[in-house]
């Protein structure tokens, strides 16, 4: 096949799937059902070839059978440990290694805690409120010292306002606490809002880039032969 | 931070040992009070619509390899399972992560064994869909959309593909209760669906759910760290507006002039 | 022991680690029941133990190179990690295959959607494998017309999906029901305002400077965005961040009797 | 006038059209406001191009998107690119999270190097893809040695044959760092490579608008020094650049697409008053 064919081919096929997966937003029917079971089919070649290309040919295979390292063989019954819950008096085994997962998993947890929160935690605490230089670093707005000021007080309501909302361990009465964490709940709504409204962009443009593709691609260069 | 510095040591071990002290006294049979969480409160109701109206229950783990949210999920799953099995309700459970199909299935049938009903559970019902992310969304929406569940319960971690999922079902009019620490998807799962579990009411659930003395404990033990890193992060400020930044010292890392350095005010050129 | 082989040496290295294998792998079998548990709690220990002592332990060495004496081992035990869980995606191949086989051994009701995803993965397979290995053309046309063709405009379309379904959730659930619906509302309108030009263009007389510039609408949008999201989402990350590692503590030093290790082994 | 509750397929058709009249026609649009995240980014590249210190460093350019974010990440790594080749600097195309992040990012380099008179080897580089499960240890590995940790590019060839990394060996031959992202795959340099060195590496943030919001914390912390967000953040950087391109087309639908779901918005809720006063008309 002569590699124009090939590419036009390859635009048909991403035109037909494109509007095959959209019909879904008529009503269900028999052409998603058909592109939904091609690409879940296809997609689950896809994992197999990328395990076997992205992983387990390089990170083992060539290890053991070109560079010669011959215990990376004990992966196999490692392995074959999952699928022992195909077996009635050895599924156990299968919780063996499914532990180890488990436990690396639950180890790694404290470098992520602290490589996540300790800069959060210094961040929330050194907020400074009184002789603050006129910032105009990056990402600081250029603020006076009094907005800047007024701002970190702020932060630190909703901050400690959003975790009281989130105590479990006693009953929010009383007058201040339930207060306190209603404030929270209407900050976290604000919160909710603008990351709703920021998604929609994302969402646009993704959009943009497959009606791109439709009248583009297709219309344009494909049928209409423009540039 | 590769390594500990000793400041992360000595917090991570307190913050630890507070968590693990409350577990064992929680064990121990000191009693421990949790305070009503809405949302949680609503998958009895939605357990119960599907039994009203005879559909099944769909539920999903997310889209987490083996971790500690979705093991999470995976925890709140099966009670709701044993909930619908009690009544005799179909649940069915499509999955992301191969390497988690064994546990999943095995957590879902022990559900359906202890409520006596292990006739009713079929394996199908556990079934690997593909960890390829839009992939399980489209098969997600299609058994949607061809099952006609009646309450549809999303825990675990989502991404864009939460949307996809959610707005079929509410097409369906199925009622839903969703629950992810992916903060960012909180906001589309308040959208469309009817009830919505919110940042760590995601880690009480368990615990609120099958009140079981080590979750309870654990969960005290969270909120008393919780409390004290509130405590410490104010503290922290007020010194700041003292001029006195012990806090800041107490977390730091190592020294890292990146912003100032490079920020454009101060002058690198 | 554990020395790289070549040649003939390394083929007999294998069979013998084959041999060892099968052995270890029917001593495992033989465990009683009652070690089974305790032994799966050590496992899992012994998992974390290694990263938490790799984290915690003291390092040495120069500035940029600080490690200690687990450090070199991190790569080669995450590497293992990575590859036993490829393993793991057999499960669900398996899962998958048999279901859809079954509807079309029996051609129950939509077998030839199941006929169809069987024949794609197969097609995928050969395809996409393949070309690592095959040189001949049609191997290639092959991969483009199944990776290139449908599969990555069907994770693209799928993706897009969402800005239909974001319109409809938009329209149905931004109502002024209730203040906290309200203030969702509102806080929405201004960000999608505040990020695109046409939105930006309403207030755009206003003078970006001194106090006025308060009233600019992309202004208002950072605004919320940094100083009343980022202490909000913070706030939240922090009880997520205690809830994980509370997690992770009690799966680690296995005092859940959660379901999947109730049960009688 | 009574407002009728739209069916969800009006909706979707009013959508496609919005967004598709914009790719056709071209439609008047009123520039885009520069926000300080892309101030910033822009300033942080022309600081290190510009810093003895720092000028002669490699860049990293992260290629961790797929073809489904193309919009968004593509038309950010056009303009960026751009901006790097015509400050002479070198750079190395990296990938670890989506295999198509390799191939999209190589081409799209390829073109652009191409044009500058970029040579492979010589002034760029591409490392190819390595599956994301391993990498925490291999950016921890890369720190003290890229050749070992990398081992060979694209193409196979040994890193360290290599013309262009002969200078660059480990993190701190590393001068600015720029991830293209469609998930928060920042974290893994933040957290494992940025500080590791001797001294922090400038890092900058391309995300897909969604993903901006969980990374706004890291520019105020300094972990980020600069962030474009989306397409929104590209055609400000296309207009602060004076290069317009597809981002600037784009941002029409864009810009429509948002005051369309206003516009529905609105509506539903006049409708929906409608609809409560004339039931308590009834009720009355």
């Amino acid at each position: 096949m002569k590699e124009e064919t090939v590419k036009l081919i390859v635009i048909l096929l991403g035109v037909a799937s494109t509007l095959g997966i959209y019909s879904i937003l008529y009503k269900e029917n028999k052409v998603f059902r058909f592109f939904e079971h091609l690409y879940l089919g296809l997609a689950a070649g896809y994992s197999i070839s990328a395990a076997w290309n992205d992983i387990l040919r390089p990170q083992w295979w060539t290890l053991m059978m070109i560079e010669g390292r011959w215990w990376m063989l004990f992966a196999i019954p490692a392995a074959m440990m999952f699928y022992m819950i195909y077996s009635k008096q050895n599924s156990w085994m299968s919780r063996l290694i499914f532990g180890l997962f488990l436990g690396a998993t639950a180890g790694q947890t404290f470098q992520a805690f602290a490589a996540d929160y300790f800069p959060k935690f210094r961040t929330a605490a050194s907020k400074a409120v009184m002789d603050l230089p006129e910032v105009n670093q990056p990402g600081a707005y250029g603020l006076t010292p009094f907005s800047a000021a007024l701002n970190n007080v702020l932060f630190m309501v909703i901050l400690a306002s959003v975790m009281t909302y989130f105590f479990f361990s006693f009953e929010q009465k009383g007058k201040v606490i339930p207060s306190v964490s209603k404030f929270g709940r209407y900050t976290l709504m604000v919160a909710f809002g603008a990351l709703f409204g920021s998604t929609i962009m994302a969402r646009m443009s993704l959009l943009i880039g497959r009606m791109y593709f439709l009248i583009h691609d297709f219309v344009q260069v494909q049928l209409l032969h423009m540039q | 931070m590769n390594h500990a510095t000793w400041p992360a040591r000595v917090i991570l071990i307190v913050i630890s040992a507070v968590i693990v002290w409350t577990v064992i006294a929680a064990q121990r049979g000191k009693k421990l009070f949790i305070r009503r969480i809405p949302g949680l409160t609503a998958i009895d109701e939605a357990v119960g619509r599907a039994v009203e109206m005879g559909r099944g229950i769909l539920l999903s783990s997310g889209l987490g390899g083996i971790d500690v949210v979705t093991l999470q999920a995976l925890a709140i799953c099966t009670n709701i399972a044993s909930a619908a099995a009690r009544y005799g309700t179909k649940v069915q459970m499509p999955i992301y992560e191969a390497a988690l199909l064994p546990i999943a299935e095995d957590a879902i049938s022990s559900a359906y064994n202890k409520a006596g009903r292990s006739d009713a559970f079929s394996s199908d019902d556990v079934r690997y869909l593909s960890n390829q992310q839009f992939a399980y969304a489209a098969g997600v929406a299609g058994m949607i959309q061809r099952e006609q569940y009646a309450a549809t319960f999303l825990f675990g971690t989502f991404f864009a593909e939460s949307l996809i999922m959610a707005e079929n079902a509410n097409m369906v009019g199925a009622i839903q209760v969703a629950g992810t620490p992916s903060t960012t998807q909180i906001p589309f799962f308040i959208a469309s669906c009817d009830y919505v579990i919110i940042g760590d009411e995601y880690y009480a659930a368990t615990a609120y759910l099958t009140r079981q003395p080590t979750l309870l404990g654990s969960m005290i033990g969270q909120d008393r760290v919780k409390i004290g890193i509130l405590v410490t992060v104010m503290l922290g400020f007020l010194l700041t507006m003292a001029k006195m930044p012990l806090v800041k010292n107490l977390f730091e890392d190592k020294d890292m002039p990146a912003a100032s350095y490079y920020s454009p005010a101060k002058g690198g050129k | 022991m554990f020395q790289v082989q070549h040649g003939a040496a390394l083929y007999t290295h294998l069979a013998g680690a084959a041999v060892v294998s099968v052995i270890l792998f029917f001593a495992l079998t033989l465990v009683p029941t009652k070690l089974r548990r305790p032994l799966i709690m050590a496992v899992t220990f012994a998992a974390g133990l290694f990263y938490a002592l790799e984290f915690f332990w003291p390092v040495s060495g120069p500035e940029s190179d600080q490690k200690n004496f687990l450090t070199s081992y991190i790569k080669p035990f995450s590497d293992i990690t990575t590859v036993l869980q490829s393993f793991a995606l057999g499960l669900g191949v398996y899962s998958l295959v048999s279901i859809h086989m079954r509807k079309v051994a029996r051609t129950q009701s939509g077998w030839a959607y199941s006929l169809v995803l069987i024949v794609s993965m197969i097609v995928m397979v050969i395809a996409h494998i393949g070309k690592e290995y095959i040189k001949s053309p049609w191997v290639h046309q092959l991969n483009e017309f199944a990776y290139s063709g449908l599969m990555k405009s069907l994770d693209a379309t799928m993706f897009s999906i969402i800005a239909f379904y974001i319109v409809s959730a938009a329209y149905r659930a931004f109502r002024i029901r209730s203040t906290e619906a309200t203030i969702l509302l509102v806080s929405a309108g201004i960000i999608m305002l505040g990020q695109v030009a046409i939105g930006q263009a309403i207030t755009n007389a206003i003078p970006n400077e001194g106090l006025t510039a308060n009233l600019r609408v992309e202004n208002m949008a950072n605004w919320i965005l940094k100083k009343v999201n980022s202490p909000a989402i913070m706030a939240i990350d922090f009880g997520l961040g205690v809830g994980g590692l509370a997690t992770a503590l009690r799966l680690w030093l296995s005092l859940e009797r959660g379901s999947y290790f109730e049960e009688e082994l | 006038m009574r407002i009728p509750q739209l069916d969800r397929r009006v909706l979707y058709m009013l959508l496609a059209l919005v967004v598709s009249i914009p790719l056709l026609v071209n439609v008047p649009l009123p520039p885009p406001a520069i926000t300080p995240p892309t101030k910033s980014f822009y300033e942080t590249i022309e600081t290190v191009s510009t810093d003895p210190k720092t000028k002669d460093k490699l860049v990293i350019i992260s290629c961790n998107f797929g073809s489904g974010t193309l919009a968004e990440n593509l038309s950010q790594l056009e303009a960026t690119l751009n901006l790097i080749v015509s400050k002479r600097m070198k750079f190395a195309i990296f990938a670890f999270n989506d295999p198509q992040g390799r191939d999209l990012g190589g081409s799209t380099a390829q073109r652009i190097a191409d044009k500058a008179g970029y040579k492979y080897g010589e002034d760029w580089v591409n490392w190819g893809f390595r599956p994301p499960q391993g990498i925490q240890s291999l950016l921890k590995a890369m720190v003290n040695d890229l050749h070992g940790a990398l081992g060979t590019d694209v193409k196979g060839t040994k890193l360290s044959t290599i013309p262009v990394m002969a200078n660059y060996k480990k993190a701190d031959d590393v001068g600015l760092i720029i991830e293209y992202a469609a998930a928060d795959t920042v974290k893994y340099w933040v957290q494992f490579f940025q500080r590791a060195g001797t001294t922090p590496i400038a890092t900058l943030f391309c995300p897909t608008s969604v993903m901006a919001n969980e990374a706004y914390p890291m520019l105020e912390t300094g972990q980020l020094q600069g962030m474009l967000v989306g397409l929104k953040g590209a055609n400000e950087f296309e207009t602060l650049m004076k290069r317009p391109g597809f981002a600037t087309r784009a941002s029409a639908s864009l810009s429509y697409s948002h005051l369309l779901i206003i516009l529905l918005i609105i509506l539903g809720n006049v409708g929906m008053i409608q609809d409560r006063k004339r039931q308590q008309g009834a009720t009355k």
